[in-house]
């Protein structure tokens, strides 16, 4: 899989909310923690705010994945907005994955103001996967927008 | 008629014949039929996960295995002993919540073509199916005999309330089911303390002493309370209380005599059944005063009981209770 | 954080026996939690004939004391009443904890008193020559090789237990004996750790 | 021939539902007769492309065009059209956003062919496939290539006024015409280019009568698998996927009316940026649970999410607008 | 399709005149981002998009720096400002300052963050010069969608609401009214004074509760300022921050309290006896109609509805024939009054943790084990054994006591935090046991926490008096005795964890020293003010350290136990800050709003309400009559949850719209066309 994508340098970009996970990743900056520089973030106020059209237009305009990121279940700054974000991030999940975006190329991260490790070893994880999987090339495109189950998956690969 | 599947365990045709025979009595006014797990195997009671965590599993797993493929049959898995109770449950509740054990056990499974999902049987012991799930009122409904005037202690043992994965017992410590039921029966039930302890488990076998005094504390607790009977719902339990009770006085130099007995012959003899029904003559230590109490006629004793009978000691009053070793409690520093 | 991270710092070697530990129990054992509190060694029924509580033992896991720790007869004298498990503030799972130490124990052949193990042992053996336990070969095979002096008072009761019919001089055998077997074997063959 | 405006309507890739719902707009039909020369209906009447290359650039005054563009003729036409016409309309859901004929863009053509030419009820030995060119004894024969995906009419070419529907509601067509009629007369002004005419500015639920409340979704389920609808309330609120709350106002919410859920013919409101991520983003809001389990038990009642959001966007929505990547791993099928 | 970048209009130029300004930070930056390349590829790749101007400079911070702003600013025309330096968290507010200086709208400068997010933690160059552009490109695509934004400023009403009569919300209410502002000050009981007045004496310093609260207490009472509203409850929260309207409902006292004189009397003639669950922690009796304590404030009493004879059987009115003064009125009802205040401060305290839970201790079972409550009021000089300590029987003198620590507390089966002021609680019962009852004393602890101010040295002193100290947490307490000596007793059986050994010590009485557990109903409480609970079911503070005392909801405060276990000292002090903030707000007289909110434009919202059940500060409103949804911008924080869930796009969010997004997604990704493919219309 990797060879055949040699050379490839994947782009993502990252949304952050204001409160905790930028505040990680400024962070992981004051601590000169190092991650690849593959990831692009936007500051949003809240991951509630996360417009599952921001996800798409990313991925159509050329991103390879798409980081959405927010504060833990429960520390959400605006109390509970972030429950809204995760149920939106299960759903577009699944829709993508008819239209034949592999899901892993969309993340959900909770990252607390002081996680700017754990942020960095997931832009780091999430990067080195994407890589693996290639450009987003709507693999799993011939599958008729069948919702992908893991057994339908191999299915769906040969017939792209 | 509701339908269970059995998974009986070793000692209910030895040891525990009481146990099998008034379950058996039982059952059917309680509108019980239950269908044994085809062949099934030991559970390995205490001893096999201490010499290897995945065969310890696998074993138990083939019960579950088979009793899950009872095509559809009854998903609820009775176990009326304790040991087997928790470690059935314990294996579905560990295959379930890790994935690497999960996967070891079935994969040991397939090499006899058997799987098993965990959750996909319902294991529960005796007594809970018969308070939570029939209801005391039912119970109470059978009551032809009243046990008034008897005082039980009743006494669960560890591994029925703990570590209680579901949450079927109202409390791991003091659980009241028990006390409910002998209530129900018309039973005096003593506020019994150490009905939830140890009796001993398998140190009657690897190490008497230690046994012994667990049993010597049950006894003396039951014996404070004036206890007529103590009522148990486990072969290991009451194995040790039972058959080990001589042994336990003379290394104390003590002489209780409290008859164990399956809290199931005591539905039983609440239900009308006669003694021998309910296996009652069984019992090492004789019940006989007991049933007397409750006007039941004990059962004649086999010809070999008369050869080998013994004169007993009439019992002593308890306050003057010979304490051994006064320097006593090994380990305790508070004398 | 739910990502895992990248890789972990290497383990310093006084901690390892307490990671070896935890490995080998089924589940997480939670033995790092451990904050010394006692009321596993409080609650314990049979403490009295520990040579260490079960707090003490666990320190000494943490401290890295393989040996003396395996050479512990407390996993050989806990009884699974539970009551630790149940009490435990932190969640630790005591009990498997203690199987695990006995396994260990087996495998490294330490342990003082060969009671225990060999109990476990020959229980073992019945239920894989015949699928059930077998009170009667157990306790008589048991009783002879460790308690010859227990047996004359240990007859009686076991005379009293044959004419009640609580014994049986006959094991029972299941069915599907190469079944169980078969599967037995290939559990044996996954037991990779501590090996 | 008079010099009255002349107006001409195209079908691409469609179905014809279009060309029914201008019938429909009855008598109406004769003021487009009195008002417009007619000069090319391939459904209405007979008429050669040749006649239309042949009049001067922007000679049509108004056209309707509808379907979308599957194939090289469709493209030749949208193309030639667009140079003939002074006001090209982007008519119906096909040619505005792919509708029933874009969902074919979730398979690849191959797939296509096979679903037409290789099913069990088809007869076809030797597997043959369409071609654009094969040669037969009497010689060689050409038809127009099938492309990749199916393409909006404002892919190809550039559109003035955008008419959504499946089809176009006749009320709204007929409103459409007298408008331009008045315009032409200067009685009135054109919308900007580039707008949406014949439609409202809302959502359905603007115009459905239902009551509504806050909306607190445990799990959605086919309308046909529930014992009875609550004619009164809100079809969301009783779990019935629904697109009104997203869909463009303008049908008068005719089938929430009846009782059937809006299944979005009219498309998105104005200044949408994708048709199906608004209503990804409304069901998902209103999903009554924090906990992800439960969140994904509840979108396990939801079974084929795209094809309910993109049902009739798919060819026009971000991603399928991003056809390079994918064509480029699709290899030409002609 | 809406248009992403600000590409040139008809005649040629750009929208915006965008200046460009990148930051070597020293060498923070230039030390891993080729400063110069970056800037010039802005001035030649950007100028389409209407960059006019790039410069970088050492320290765009520098007061020279930001001259060279607001100089561009007026000079070139700069319409739009974007600074590729740090994190905005730092110095967004310096640089949006500068442009307003140069009276340029603040919120039309944009920070792109080229260190926190690329030479900070990136090494490779190329790399980070390549991710700063495509970072500064984002932020001039966005900037140019940036609209000109003014803050909402919305005047403070002086009056404040005070929830809960405790020593928290007494010590709040006390402050304020003292500085002369209006009090509202609610509780739910009788009469004020909360968990502190059932207290015999205090830690380390053993003054009497009471002696110290009481006067607390009359002062509230008589303040000028203060309105008491006992026997009261929030019902309702609605508004915002300085302008809120608080409804209260105050229940029935069957008492008009116009009238009582508060004598006593009908307490005295009421013939129903009441065990005395809230203020005796059930150790004691009230009568049906009751003032919970002496010295309660106000004084006047309370019929018990469910327990009054009269209101069971329908006969007695034994208080209203007694009563001087007929102040007795059975027919009086609940009563809604509404309150305007401008901040709230919730110091609605605890609730003890039932020991019964933790059935091994034997607590309900044993009727010799005490929660700590119940010996609280027990030492109580006017408590119900007058402040004797003895058995349940009430007669017998224990002569062998063991307190145990941490029931509850630090325990995941119940909770997993420390109460924190269990350890100088349970020293205190020691010495109080010994001084009272000379018996043997054990404390069961696992650590000893004395932290504060003289609490160490209490310790000592308990030490010195004998106290027996045995680390480990108690396993058992049973009264199965085993050995002699125990019968008749209870035994606590715990390994001695420094003996190491397992002991079993048979005393007489057992003292619990129970957890300090959240509010039964401090979530609802928390929907009411719109703030939310912790995982332990506490309060969530603004910032643990930083802002304790504040919370997420402007204008909402907390202080005392309702944010987390705390002792009488922390307590006061948090009453104090909380009515300090409350001050502050105040005398500002108005206060400022980042102006980062929705709007919803009427026109296009079809009132499906979707939107409606997602905000959790009530801003959201659905207006029937007109069949679409308001949004009120003071109440809304700006979160932008209802802009992304909008179905028909009606909802926009300043600051964040849509527009301003996808262009920065553009933006980011303009250097990577080779991946990406246009979309469709643009």
């Amino acid at each position: 899989m990797t060879d055949q994508h040699e050379g490839f340098d994947p782009v993502i970009i990252g949304f952050t909310c204001n409160w905790c996970s930028y505040r990680a990743a400024d962070l992981a900056g004051m601590a000169r923690i190092k991650y690849p520089p593959n990831v692009r973030l936007i500051r949003l106020m809240c991951s509630g705010r996360l417009d599952p059209t921001f996800a798409l237009q990313a991925l159509a305009g050329g991103a390879d994945g798409v980081l959405i990121t927010g504060c833990h279940p429960g520390e959400c700054h605006y109390l509970e907005q972030n429950y809204k974000a995760m149920r939106r991030f299960q759903l577009l999940r699944r829709t993508l994955q008819q239209m034949g975006v592999e899901p892993e190329r969309v993340r959900l991260v909770w990252a607390s103001a002081a996680e700017g490790q754990q942020l960095a070893d997931a832009i780091a994880e999430m990067v080195e996967e994407v890589r693996v999987l290639g450009p987003l090339s709507w693999r799993g495109q011939g599958n008729g927008g069948k919702l992908l189950r893991p057994e339908a998956e191999e299915a769906a690969e040969v017939g792209a | 008629m509701a339908e269970y599947l059995l998974y009986p365990g070793c000692s209910m045709d030895s040891s525990a014949r009481a146990y099998q025979q008034s379950l058996e009595a039982i059952a059917g006014p309680l509108g019980m039929t239950l269908t044994e797990v085809d062949d099934w195997n030991c559970c390995g009671a205490t001893e096999y996960l201490g010499i290897s965590t995945t065969p310890a599993y696998a074993l138990i797993a083939r019960n579950l295995a088979i009793a899950a493929a009872h095509a559809n049959g009854p998903r609820t898995l009775l176990a009326p002993c304790s040991a087997c109770y928790l470690n059935l449950a314990k294996a579905d509740h560990g295959m379930a919540e890790e994935p690497r054990l999960n996967a070891n056990v079935n994969e040991a499974l397939a090499a006899g073509n058997l799987h098993y999902e965990p959750g996909s049987v319902d294991i529960r012991h005796l007594l809970d199916v018969m308070v939570h799930e029939i209801g005391l009122d039912d119970v109470k409904a059978k009551v032809t005999r009243p046990l008034t005037g008897l005082r039980v202690a009743p006494y669960l043992g560890c591994m029925v309330p703990r570590p209680d994965y579901h949450k079927r017992w109202s409390d791991p410590e003091h659980p009241t089911e028990l006390d409910r039921l002998l209530k129900a029966l018309g039973a005096e039930v003593i506020d019994f303390p150490l009905k939830t302890h140890c009796c001993g488990g398998h140190m009657t076998q690897i190490g008497p002493d230690t046994a012994y005094e667990l049993i010597r504390r049950l006894l003396q607790a039951a014996d404070q309370f004036k206890a007529d009977v103590i009522a148990t719902l486990c072969p290991m339990c009451q194995l040790n209380l039972d058959a080990y009770q001589g042994a336990t006085n003379k290394h104390f130099g003590a002489d209780f005599e409290i008859p164990i007995l399956f809290f199931t012959q005591l539905v039983g003899l609440a239900f009308g059944f006669e003694a021998k029904e309910l296996g009652f003559g069984s019992e090492m230590v004789k019940a006989n005063h007991a049933l007397k109490r409750i006007g039941v006629e004990p059962p004649p004793p086999t010809e070999e009981e008369e050869r080998t009978k013994r004169r007993r000691r009439p019992r002593k009053d308890s306050k003057s209770l010979p304490m051994p070793r006064l320097s006593g409690e090994r380990g305790a520093i508070d004398d | 954080m739910t990502t895992a991270t990248t890789a972990p710092p290497a383990v310093p070697p006084h901690l390892r026996f307490l990671e070896e530990v935890s490995d080998a129990t089924a589940g997480e054992s939670r033995l790092e939690m451990c904050i010394q509190c006692g009321s596993c060694g409080g609650s314990c029924p049979p403490a009295a004939d520990m040579d260490h509580s079960p707090r003490h033992l666990f320190a000494m896991i943490r401290a890295g004391m393989r040996d003396e720790a395996l050479r512990s007869n407390t996993p050989w004298i806990c009884v699974s009443c539970y009551h630790c498990v149940t009490r435990c503030p932190q969640e630790v799972r005591i009990t498997d904890v203690m199987y695990t130490l006995k396994s260990m124990a087996i495998h490294a052949k330490l342990y003082e008193d060969s009671t225990a193990p060999d109990f476990s042992g020959t229980f073992v053996d019945m239920v894989e020559k015949y699928g059930r336990s077998f009170e009667f070969g157990l306790a008589t095979r048991h009783y002879l090789k460790h308690f010859p002096l227990h047996l004359p008072s240990m007859a009686s009761m076991g005379l009293g237990m044959l004419t009640k019919k609580r014994i049986k001089m006959k094991p029972k055998k299941i069915r599907q004996m190469k079944q169980l077997r078969a599967i037995l074997d290939r559990a044996k063959g996954l037991e990779d750790h501590h090996g | 021939m008079s010099d009255k405006p002349k107006f001409a309507m195209y079908w691409a890739a469609s179905c014809g539902g279009c060309e029914i719902a201008v019938l429909n707009i009855g008598e109406k039909i004769l003021d487009v007769d009195a008002n417009f020369d007619v000069v090319f209906w391939p459904v209405a009447m007979d008429a050669k492309y040749k006649d239309v290359e042949a009049m001067a650039d922007e000679s049509i005054t108004l056209t309707f065009f509808n379907g979308g563009i599957r194939n090289s003729e469709n493209e030749a036409l949208a193309k030639l059209l667009r140079r003939k016409s002074k006001i090209l309309v982007s008519f119906g859901s096909c040619a505005c956003e792919g509708c029933i004929p874009g969902l074919a863009n979730f398979s690849s053509p191959r797939e296509v062919f096979d679903a037409a030419y290789a099913t069990v009820s088809t007869d076809n030995p030797d597997g043959t496939r369409p071609a654009v060119r094969v040669t037969v004894p009497e010689g060689d024969l050409e038809i127009p290539e099938f492309y990749p995906v199916l393409k909006t009419l404002d892919q190809v070419v550039p559109v003035d006024y955008y008419m959504p529907g499946c089809p176009p509601e006749s009320h709204q067509i007929a409103a459409v015409i007298d408008l331009v009629i008045a315009a032409l007369k200067g009685e009135a002004e054109l919308p900007p280019p580039g707008a949406t005419i014949g439609a409202g500015d809302s959502t359905v639920c603007d115009e459905c009568p239902r009551t509504r409340n806050i909306k607190k979704i445990k799990s959605f389920t086919r309308i046909q698998d529930l014992v009875s609808v609550d004619p009164e309330l809100c079809l969301l609120e009783q779990g019935i996927p629904c697109n009104g709350p997203a869909t463009r106002s303008g049908c008068g919410a005719l089938c929430p009316k009846v009782g059937a859920q809006c299944i979005g013919c009219y498309g998105a409101a104005d200044g949408v940026v994708d048709f199906g991520a608004r209503l990804m983003t409304a069901f998902a809001s209103v999903i009554d649970s924090d906990d992800p389990d439960d969140i994904d038990r509840i979108l396990d009642t939801l079974p084929d999410p795209a094809g309910q959001f993109y049902r009739f966007s798919l060819a026009g929505s971000l991603l399928r607008a991003a056809k390079p990547a994918w064509m480029a791993s699709e290899e030409s099928v002609a | 399709m809406i248009d992403h970048a600000n590409a040139p209009g008809p005649d040629g130029a750009a929208k915006e005149r965008i200046g460009v300004y990148v930051c070597h930070c020293g060498s923070n930056i230039a030390g891993t981002v080729d400063v110069a390349e970056v800037r010039e590829w802005a001035e030649q790749r950007l100028a389409p998009d209407g960059v006019v101007v790039a410069r970088d400079y050492k320290f765009m911070c520098s007061s020279l720096g930001q001259e060279l702003i607001e100089k561009d600013i007026k000079e070139q025309g700069l319409t739009r400002v974007v600074v590729a330096a740090c994190s905005p968290h730092l110095h967004e507010q310096t640089f949006r300052t500068a442009c307003q200086r140069a009276n340029l709208n603040p919120y039309l400068c944009e920070l792109a963050s080229i260190r926190e997010q690329v030479s900070w933690v990136h090494s490779d160059k190329d790399a980070a010069t390549a991710k700063s552009k495509a970072v500064l490109c984002g932020a001039v695509q966005r900037v140019a969608h940036n609209e000109p934004l003014e803050p909402l400023r919305v005047p403070i009403h002086p009056a404040t609401l005070v929830v809960g009569g405790g020593i928290a919300g007494i010590q709040a209410a006390l402050e304020l009214a003292d500085a002369g502002h209006p009090v509202y000050l609610v509780e739910r009981q009788p009469s004020i004074g909360g968990h502190m007045a059932q207290f015999d004496k205090t830690f380390p310093t053993l003054d009497c509760s009471a002696c110290i609260l009481t006067p607390r207490m009359v002062s509230v009472g008589t303040h000028p300022h203060i309105t008491l509203l006992t026997w009261s409850e929030v019902e309702k929260v609605d508004g915002y921050v300085g302008n809120f309207t608080a409804t209260i409902r105050k229940k029935a006292r069957f008492i008009n309290t116009d009238l009582c004189t508060g004598c006593g009397i009908c307490q005295e003639k009421c013939p129903k006896r009441v065990i005395d669950k809230e203020y005796e922690a059930g150790l004691g009796y009230r009568k049906a109609v009751y003032t919970p304590f002496p010295q309660a404030v106000p004084k006047y009493p309370v019929i018990d509805e469910p327990n009054c004879t009269y209101f069971i059987k329908g006969k007695c009115k034994a208080c209203e024939k007694f009563c001087p003064t007929d102040a007795i009125d059975f027919n009086q009802e609940d009563e809604l009054v509404t309150i305007e205040v401008g901040n709230i401060v919730l110091a609605t305290g605890y609730d003890l943790f039932d020991a019964r839970r933790v059935s091994q201790y034997g607590h309900g079972r044993l009727a010799n084990v005490f929660t700590s409550l119940e010996f609280e009021r027990m030492t109580n000089a006017s408590g119900p054994t007058n402040g004797k300590i003895v058995l349940r029987d009430g007669r017998t003198t224990p002569t062998s006591v063991g307190i145990i620590h941490c029931v509850g507390s630090r325990d995941r089966n119940y909770n997993n935090y420390c109460s924190s002021i269990c350890c100088m609680q349970s020293l205190k019962f020691a010495h109080l046991v010994k001084e009272r009852a000379g018996a043997t004393v054990y404390n069961f602890y696992i650590d000893m926490r004395t932290t504060q101010k003289d609490y160490d040295e209490f310790y000592q002193k308990v030490l010195e008096e004998g106290t027996l100290f045995i680390r480990g947490k108690v396993a058992e307490v049973t009264d199965a005795a085993r050995q002699p000596g125990e019968e008749g007793k209870l035994i606590i059986q715990a390994e001695d964890t420094l003996a190491g050994k397992q002991r079993r010590i048979p005393v007489d009485m057992v003292i619990l020293s129970a957890a300090l557990e959240p509010r039964h109903d401090a979530k609802a409480v928390g929907k009411t003010f719109g703030i939310s609970c912790s995982v332990n079911g506490f309060f969530i503070e603004k910032h643990p350290k930083l802002d304790p005392v504040a919370t997420m909801t402007e204008g909402v405060f907390i202080a005392g136990c309702a944010s987390g276990p705390k002792d009488i000292p922390a307590t006061v002090s948090q009453g104090a800050a909380a009515a300090a903030r409350v001050l502050g707000r105040i005398s500002q007289g108005e206060i400022e709003l980042e102006p980062v909110r929705a709007t919803i434009e009427e026109a296009k919202c079809s009132g499906c309400r979707i939107c409606n059940d997602l905000c959790p500060f009530n801003a959201i409103t659905f207006i029937e009559e007109r069949m679409v949804t308001e949004i009120n911008p003071a109440l809304c924080q700006g979160c932008g949850t209802c802009v992304a869930a909008c179905p028909a796009g009606a909802i926009s969010g300043s600051g964040f719209s849509n527009e301003q997004i996808l262009s920065q997604i553009d933006g980011l990704l303009m250097l990577n066309v080779e991946h990406a493919a246009a979309p469709a219309g643009v």
